[in-house]
């Protein structure tokens, strides 16, 4: 158990820590897709096979999608910087101060406090029973994220659609095939 | 009509179906042949790699059985499409001449060897890789692609006792392991710095989101009606006929007949076949994604590809015609297994039936088809089988409305959207240039 | 799965959202509104269909849901639903016919311009409909009983630039409300005499035995007793509403609205309401059926209203020319049959002929819409004509319609409502001329549908549009079909027993008394239809300007009857002249004596307002002024602390979150 | 050393990556992924007490996860959208050039 | 109504696949090693050399290795080398002919230019296709030997052309005979006045000297005989025999 654990915590923080220092874009997306797989790991490790699945299909099948889409369609990935900026240096030093000391703080929260043991049996739920709790206890709760999930579809359409105007101030005819001949 | 009462009568529900399901169940020596060679086959070895040997023989077995079914698959197209177009098809590779034998044993086998020559065709073909590409996502794409679509069959019930991995959530395993694939075309495209191939890539893409929806969807009214998302569960709640001849298939219900309509234009799009073949299209497009592939990677997406046909085909089998129940009782003794086979190629008979009468659809026909016909026909059949769960008690004059309704409320949005859309699918009228 | 009487209101609340949704969206957008509107049919009838199936669970139980609606002072009034296989059958074709002519409508209205307020109002007719069959409180039900009214105003009247559909509008708004007066003073008197306007309650309600042992206990001062009084009161509004005998006349005239208007309102559902308000509260009417020191019992009254309206309707209906006022008379001569099955005690034959009724007569609406679409709105029977082979679907409905009106034998569901009918009167034995007035009226009925299928669709094109005339879409025919095969497929609530009549009241005993009857019946209407085939079908019509036939024999007869017995100049010339005298009168009254002091305290009001004006300008803008300057001042100053750096922020917040976590531990929070 | 120690200071790990991510970068889709990974490692804590704590109650933790997935989802969509919107403003996608909204 | 028109498609593939076991006329495959189509008449890929004697190809070639061919043809293909010496051809005059003739047919574009510039109808397109070879430089490149093929075979490819193509010759040569004839009697008589100076004939009325030729036209007009010129401008059916003199009588 405890080996396996180590070893999906290689992967994922591997990934994530690399993804998070790579330069070309497409690399990094590609290994932070692999950092939420190991994170799908995690669950299935810990035994809950419905949220692992649910991750793997919202992170690696459409997430994933829509950064790398992103990130073509924003061209970064064949501009890669060659000169790092003094200003940029400083910022990562400042970053990985400030997140080192997060890590501290909460390290050291965490390490200095007894958890009460655990059950003595590790709770199951099967994807009936996490349905029903969905669907009664929560029920509310799930209208609203349906609903989240609707408006900010819709928005993040209407964010992304290219502007009438723009369109049309394009030059229409010069992308046309010349005149046919009959 | 509250949550509670609904999900209290969806639980009852499959109480019900489960428990006449294990009422019936006929365990011939066919019937468990394959289990009982397996365990004997684990048996032989030390107890503490048994596990080990457990998982693999089904992995081989899997290997083995849908490797050769591809193989066959392969041959089968060509040859089915060439009689649909009035043709021979292959008829030539037969078996190699041996000169070892004494006399030359001359058939040609029907052609039926044609696709260990084209294996053999494709693995010793020259492996080129661009000189731009990013070579570690080149080499990965292929073997992503094929290691997930075959993780995919690892939930399908082949027979009444065979399922490799039992899961309770397996449709959304299926899905999840289905949904992977799409990153592996697109380090295809992208890896091969080929901006062609980048587009390609994309395209394929962007078809591949579009119809995952509708799959996914047209699948919501099983598992609303069977509550559940074991496939194995899903395939018992099909169990028994009425009158000793009707199918409890779900095919054979207004939502279930729809759903698999959606489920068949879905499948045919997301496994790349005609009429939705665009990311492919060989006779437009060089081959998208593919250009910059040859040899045996190429071959091996192209295996991914079937896998990927046969995997969503058994799911299709699994979820509305029966899986592996047979279709009439007296037909029982046929062992469960031979029945899955049976539907698999039947299905994958119809796609390539398909295949060989349509043709392929413009992109924009082919995402409207999608978003504006597929997406809310499916969401109207969730509504549906809702409808259906909650008349489940009604009496039998008034099954009758129950069905007239069910029917209707796929019927006619199917007419009216129907005609909405086919002006956008007549043939065009206008020309390029103005 | 069924609907509880709780949930009950599930039914007419989705037409009422479709007729919010219709009201509100944009005039050009049509699909939504009819979209709407037919699915909020469609689901009903599936809701209708549910609480079927429970009320024939238990048929005779009546199931109901009261609650509260306002308190006045100590006195709370409240409303209710009831379920039962009444309410719940009338509910199915309700939604069922409502939602076919409904389809119907989007073929019928598609060149309207009017379209989406079209859906609207039948959405909103629909809804009040419903509420109406669901109520369980006389209150309720004359709540929608009046906004049902409010609907046919609104859709007889849809065409208001014809002065003639706006002066139908009026006239049957009036006429009816002189019924609904009466209703009104009913339930008033009920509610005095009772305490309580619930129909069933748990043995407090109207219809319980409690309040009606008490009510036919008191006595007036003329001998009649309160049940029989108030039962005659609200007997006015179901006069008015389903077009009996004196209050007739507005329902000839409605037909200026739109056909599928005439055929849902005006042939299958509101009209019916008078029925049905009659067989909600029959318990009320019959109460005094013991009595026999009354000298008049309710239902003797009602009974021969209905006897008169049946003839007299059948004998109107055959001078008309109009293809809609035939029907129409029809109609009214089929509501008469309906009084007169209740007021000869058998409710239930007159809700079995209600609801085929139902699905015949628009059936036959909505076969004349489509004969008027095709025809470019010619109404005229004696300029259509040829119609058969043009029209093969719309005919072969008619025909079905036809002969399910008038009864021919054993295929048709109007055979076996109107016989059940027929043998009711039999059997009643206070008087047999309800019976002859039914047994004249089959005949009638017979004859006078033969003569519009004759004229209608046989013989040669008599016109430029009939000749034009050619078979309308499947959107318009397809409704034609379904209720025509209803229309025959009705039969089985009567045949080989009677089903429907045991489901609405399982006590009812049904005396067969031989076939004799049955056969009389079966002679009449061979004799109405050869009757007419001899009239009118031998020697067809050939101009439109060529006398009719009976013209011929009876001129004055025919002429009377063509101007409707002189209904309408009866009362044209009493009420109407009151009522212009009166309206002068208080139209002098509020022009000079209120208007002018309405004036004066308006200009009262423009003085005051200057004066406030003049203070707030001066005094309080300034003051604002100064303190929003400040403010703004301010924020200008705040605003430089952002920089616009979301690195930056993001940084403050990790930063911030360091030192709140250091400080807590430090303090010792745990 | 309790298992539930240990899935904490993973997550702690992943989230400081992630915090880490997303104050050094430049380019705003790195510093939305990386805060997409500060997400994920509260829902690794959240399945971790749901399967180590003390009382677990049958698929709470679950629910919140699963809660917590779809918003990312929608936080995700909404957010590339927001910076293809701002590429095709200012023609790069550089954190530290948006500022336009500064007071 | 949607989709109606995917049923009637299916529908028709299915007819197709069922016919196709029970209706060998359906099938459109052509078995093609053991099975061939016939080509059209017409059809032409590679050009080869005529002989006017069937037993000795390589004896009486037409060719005369003018080099025209060579130098017109555009991938420039051929390769021409003189003989040094001379042997008699066909009508029995001593004439140059080529020593070495190659095409190379991995390069020929089957432009046809060669036969229509040749002014001996020497040259002529061939229908073979099967040329398929291990070696590119040397299976593929033709030499004289392989190119050189009889008059008769000529007639059963392209009969109606090379009925054509006979009968101009046929008709030329006898003009050249009559020339001849006249000349002689010319001679006669003025070997009757003067004393006789033998002199050979016939080089100068050989074909080559027609314009008409190069542009495709028909040879009508040079022949002397109207019948004969009919009968070329109406071509004959494909069953009609080739001439039967195919190689004329050299002239006295």
């Amino acid at each position: 158990m405890i080996p396996a654990l180590f070893l999906i915590a290689l992967l994922m923080l591997g990934s994530a820590a690399a993804a998070m220092l790579l330069r070309n874009l497409i690399h990094s997306a590609l290994l932070l897709i692999v950092s939420w797989a190991g994170v799908a790991a995690f669950y299935l490790w810990a035994g809950a096979e419905f949220v692992a699945f649910a991750q793997i299909l919202v992170y690696v099948g459409a997430i994933s999608m829509v950064v790398l889409f992103a990130v073509l369609l924003t061209r970064q990935n064949q501009i890669i910087d060659t000169v790092i900026e003094p200003a940029s240096r400083a910022r990562a030093a400042t970053a990985f101060t400030v997140a080192a000391c997060v890590a501290a703080v909460f390290s050291a929260a965490i390490l200095s406090t007894k958890f009460h043991p655990a059950a003595p049996e590790a709770p199951t739920a099967s994807v009936k029973e996490i349905g029903l709790t969905l669907m009664n206890e929560h029920g509310g709760a799930l209208l609203i994220v349906g609903l989240i999930l609707t408006v900010a579809l819709l928005g993040a359409t209407i964010l992304a659609a290219t502007d009438r105007d723009e369109d049309q101030s394009q030059p229409s005819d010069a992308a046309l095939p010349p005149k046919e001949t009959p | 009509m509250s949550l509670s009462t609904l999900s209290s009568q969806l639980s009852t529900a499959a109480t019900a179906s489960s428990a006449a399901a294990a009422a019936a169940s006929p365990d011939s020596f066919l019937e468990r042949a394959p289990l009982e060679l397996r365990d004997w086959a684990v048996n032989l070895l030390p107890t503490p790699v048994q596990w080990l040997a457990h998982h693999l023989i089904t992995i081989v077995c899997i290997l083995a059985v849908f490797g050769l079914f591809f193989a066959f698959t392969t041959i089968a197209e060509r040859k089915l499409l060439a009689r649909l177009q009035n043709r021979l098809g292959p008829n030539r590779s037969g078996l190699p001449k041996l000169s070892i034998l004494p006399w030359h044993f001359k058939h040609t086998l029907f052609g039926l060897s044609q696709p260990f020559a084209d294996a053999i065709k494709a693995i010793t073909k020259e492996d080129i890789v661009p000189a731009a590409a990013d070579k570690l996502l080149h080499f990965l794409a292929p073997v992503i692609v094929v290691a997930f679509s075959l993780m995919t069959f690892a939930v399908l019930p082949f027979g009444r006792n065979i399922i490799p991995v039992e899961l309770d959530a397996a449709l959304l395993y299926f899905f999840a392991a289905g949904a992977a694939t799409e990153l592996a075309i697109f380090m295809a495209g992208w890896s091969s710095r080929n901006k062609y191939s980048l587009l390609a890539a994309m395209r394929a893409l962007a078809q591949l989101i579009s119809y995952e929806l509708p799959l996914i969807l047209s699948v919501v009214p099983i598992v609303l009606v069977t509550s559940t998302l074991s496939t194995k569960a899903i395939v018992l709640a099909q169990s028994g006929w009425t009158f000793g001849f009707l199918p409890h298939w779900f095919v054979f219900t207004p939502w279930g007949f729809a759903g698999f309509i959606i489920f068949l234009i879905a499948a045919l799009a997301e496994s790349n076949r005609s009429p939705f073949d665009l990311p492919e299209a060989e006779s437009e497009l060089v081959a998208g994604h593919l250009t910059e592939y040859s040899g045996f990677k190429y071959a091996l997406f192209f295996m991914a590809e079937y896998f990927g046909l046969t995997a969503l085909s058994g799911l299709g089998v699994t979820l509305f015609l029966g899986g592996w129940q047979a279709p009439l009782p007296f037909l029982e003794f046929i062992p469960s297994y031979l029945w899955f086979m049976g539907k698999l190629i039947c299905m994958i008979v119809f796609f390539i039936w398909v295949r060989g009468t349509l043709l392929r659809l413009r992109i924009d026909q082919l995402t409207r088809l999608a978003w504006q016909f597929l997406v809310p026909l499916a969401l109207l059949n969730i509504a549906n089988a809702a409808f259906w769960v909650l008349t489940t008690q009604w009496s039998l004059p008034l099954q009758f409305v129950r069905w007239g309704v069910s029917a209707a409320i796929v019927v006619i949005p199917f007419i009216m959207m129907g005609r909405a859309l086919s002006a956008s699918y007549a043939p065009r009228s206008y020309r390029y240039a103005p | 799965m069924t609907l509880s009487a709780q949930s009950l209101w599930l039914i007419p609340a989705l037409p009422l959202l479709a007729a919010a949704i219709g009201a509100i969206s944009a005039r050009k957008n049509r699909s939504i509104a009819a979209g709407s509107a037919i699915l909020a049919m469609s689901i009903s009838f599936v809701l209708s269909c549910l609480a079927l199936n429970g009320a024939l669970l238990a048929p005779a139980n009546h199931a109901f849901f009261n609650f509260d609606w306002f308190d006045l002072g100590a006195t709370t009034v409240r409303l209710g639903f009831l379920l039962d296989p009444l309410t719940a059958f009338m509910c199915v074709m309700v939604t069922f016919v409502g939602t076919l002519i409904f389809i119907f409508s989007l073929g019928y209205m598609k060149e309207d311009a009017n379209f989406k307020q079209f859906f609207c109002f039948l959405s909103f007719f629909a809804a009040a409909m419903l509420g109406l069959l669901i109520a369980n409180s006389l209150l309720l039900l004359f709540i929608c009983w009046e906004l049902v009214g409010l609907a046919s105003y609104l859709l007889i009247g849809f065409w208001f630039h014809k002065p003639s559909a706006a002066a139908a509008a009026k006239k049957a708004f009036i006429t009816t409300r002189i019924g609904d007066l009466g209703l009104l003073l009913g339930i008033l008197w009920l509610y005095d005499s009772s305490g309580s306007l619930l129909f069933y309650d748990g043995g407090h309600g109207v219809l319980e035995l409690a309040t009606l042992t008490s009510l036919s206990g008191q006595t007036l001062a003329c001998g009649l007793a309160a049940s029989t009084a108030i039962g005659l009161l609200i007997f006015c509004g179901a006069v008015g509403k389903s077009g009996q005998f004196p209050l007739h006349v507005w329902l000839p005239d409605a037909m200026e609205g739109p056909t599928p208007v005439s055929a849902l309102i005006h042939a299958a559902t509101m009209v019916a309401a008078g029925v049905f308000l009659v067989a909600r509260v029959y318990p009320l009417m019959s109460a005094d059926a013991l009595l026999a020191a009354v000298p008049v019992h309710a239902l003797t009254v009602v009974a021969f209203i209905g006897a008169i309206t049946a003839l007299m309707g059948a004998l109107i209906a055959c001078a008309q020319n109009d293809i809609k006022r035939v029907l129409a008379f029809s109609t009214v001569s089929q509501l008469g049959y309906m009084m007169l099955a209740l007021g000869v005690g058998s409710w239930t034959a007159a809700i079995f002929h209600l609801l085929t009724h139902a699905f015949f007569k628009a059936l036959l609406f909505l076969g004349a819409g489509s004969v008027i679409h095709a025809a470019h709105h010619e109404q005229d029977i004696r300029s259509l004509g040829g119609l058969r082979t043009k029209m093969k679907v719309t005919f072969a409905n008619f025909a079905i319609g036809m002969m399910a009106l008038s009864g021919v034998p054993f295929l048709f569901s109007g055979f076996w409502s109107k016989e059940a009918i027929l043998h009711a009167a039999h059997g009643w034995n206070v008087s047999s001329l309800p019976l002859y007035a039914g047994l004249a009226a089959v005949v009638l009925t017979a004859f006078y549908m033969t003569r519009l299928i004759a004229e209608t669709f046989f013989g040669k094109a008599r016109s430029e549009h009939a000749e034009h005339a050619h078979e309308n879409s499947a959107v318009m025919t397809l409704p034609l079909v379904i209720l025509a095969v209803c229309a025959m497929a009705l039969s089985f609530l009567a045949w080989p027993s009677p089903w429907l009549q045991h489901q609405l009241d399982p006590e009812l005993q049904i005396e067969t008394s031989g076939h004799g009857l049955m056969i009389l019946s079966i002679i009449l209407v061979g004799a109405g239809l050869s009757l007419g085939w001899w009239i009118y079908g031998r020697k067809l019509r050939q101009t439109v300007q060529q006398r009719d036939p009976l013209n011929h024999a009876a001129p004055a007869v025919m002429a009377a009857l063509a101007n409707r017995l002189g209904f309408d100049e009866l009362y044209a010339g009493t009420v109407g002249r009151v009522n212009t005298l009166t309206a002068a009168f208080a139209n002098a009254l509020d022009r000079w004596v209120i208007g002018g002091l309405v004036n004066f305290l308006a200009h009262l009001g423009v003085f005051s307002g200057g004066v406030n004006r003049q203070i707030d300008e001066d005094n309080l803008n300034g003051g604002f002024d100064r303190v929003s300057a400040s403010i703004r001042g301010s924020g200008q100053r705040y605003s430089k602390a952002q920089t616009g750096e979301a690195h930056g922020y993001l940084r403050v917040i990790a930063i911030a979150f360091i030192v709140l976590a250091l400080a807590l531990v430090m303090g010792g929070v745990r | 050393m309790s298992p539930l120690h240990l899935c904490l200071l993973i997550s702690t790990g992943l989230f400081c990556i992630g915090l880490a991510g997303a104050l050094a970068r430049s380019n705003t889709i790195l510093v939305l992924l990386g805060i997409e990974l500060m997400l994920n490692a509260a829902n690794i804590n959240f399945i971790a007490f749901w399967r180590f704590g003390p009382s677990p109650v049958a698929g709470n933790g679950m629910i919140f996860v699963l809660f917590a997935i779809a918003v990312a989802a929608a936080e995700a969509a909404v957010g590339l959208a927001l910076i293809i919107a701002v590429y095709r403003h200012q023609k790069n996608i550089r954190l530290q050039d948006s500022t336009t909204l500064k007071g | 109504m949607l989709g109606s028109g995917i049923i009637n498609g299916l529908i028709v593939t299915a007819k197709n696949f069922v016919g196709s076991y029970h209706d060998p006329k359906r099938m459109v495959t052509v078995e093609y090693p053991e099975q061939k189509t016939v080509l059209p008449e017409n059809y032409r890929n590679f050009p080869f050399l005529i002989t006017e004697n069937a037993t000795d190809p390589m004896g009486t070639l037409r060719c005369v290795a003018c080099q025209i061919c060579e130098k017109e043809c555009p991938p420039q293909c051929i390769i021409i080398e003189k003989s040094k010496d001379k042997k008699p051809d066909a009508n029995g005059k001593m004439q140059i002919y080529p020593a070495i003739f190659g095409i190379d047919t991995s390069v020929c574009m089957s432009c046809q230019i060669c036969v229509e510039v040749c002014p001996f109808d020497a040259i002529k397109m061939d229908k073979v296709f099967e040329i398929a070879a291990t070696n590119r430089f040397e299976g593929l490149f033709l030499t004289r030997e392989q190119l050189a093929k009889p008059n008769s075979y000529y007639h059963e490819i392209h009969p109606v052309e090379a009925a054509e193509v006979d009968e101009r010759l046929t008709a030329e040569r006898k003009a050249a005979e009559e020339k001849a004839k006249a000349a002689a009697a010319a001679k006669a008589a003025a070997a009757a006045a003067k004393p006789a100076v033998p002199v050979t004939v016939a080089g100068g009325s050989l074909p080559g000297d027609r314009p008409g030729q190069m542009l495709g036209l028909q040879s009508a007009n040079n022949s002397a005989d109207p019948g004969l010129s009919r009968a070329s401008a109406t071509p004959p059916g494909p069953g009609s025999a080739p001439p039967a003199t195919k190689t004329p009588t050299p002239e006295a």
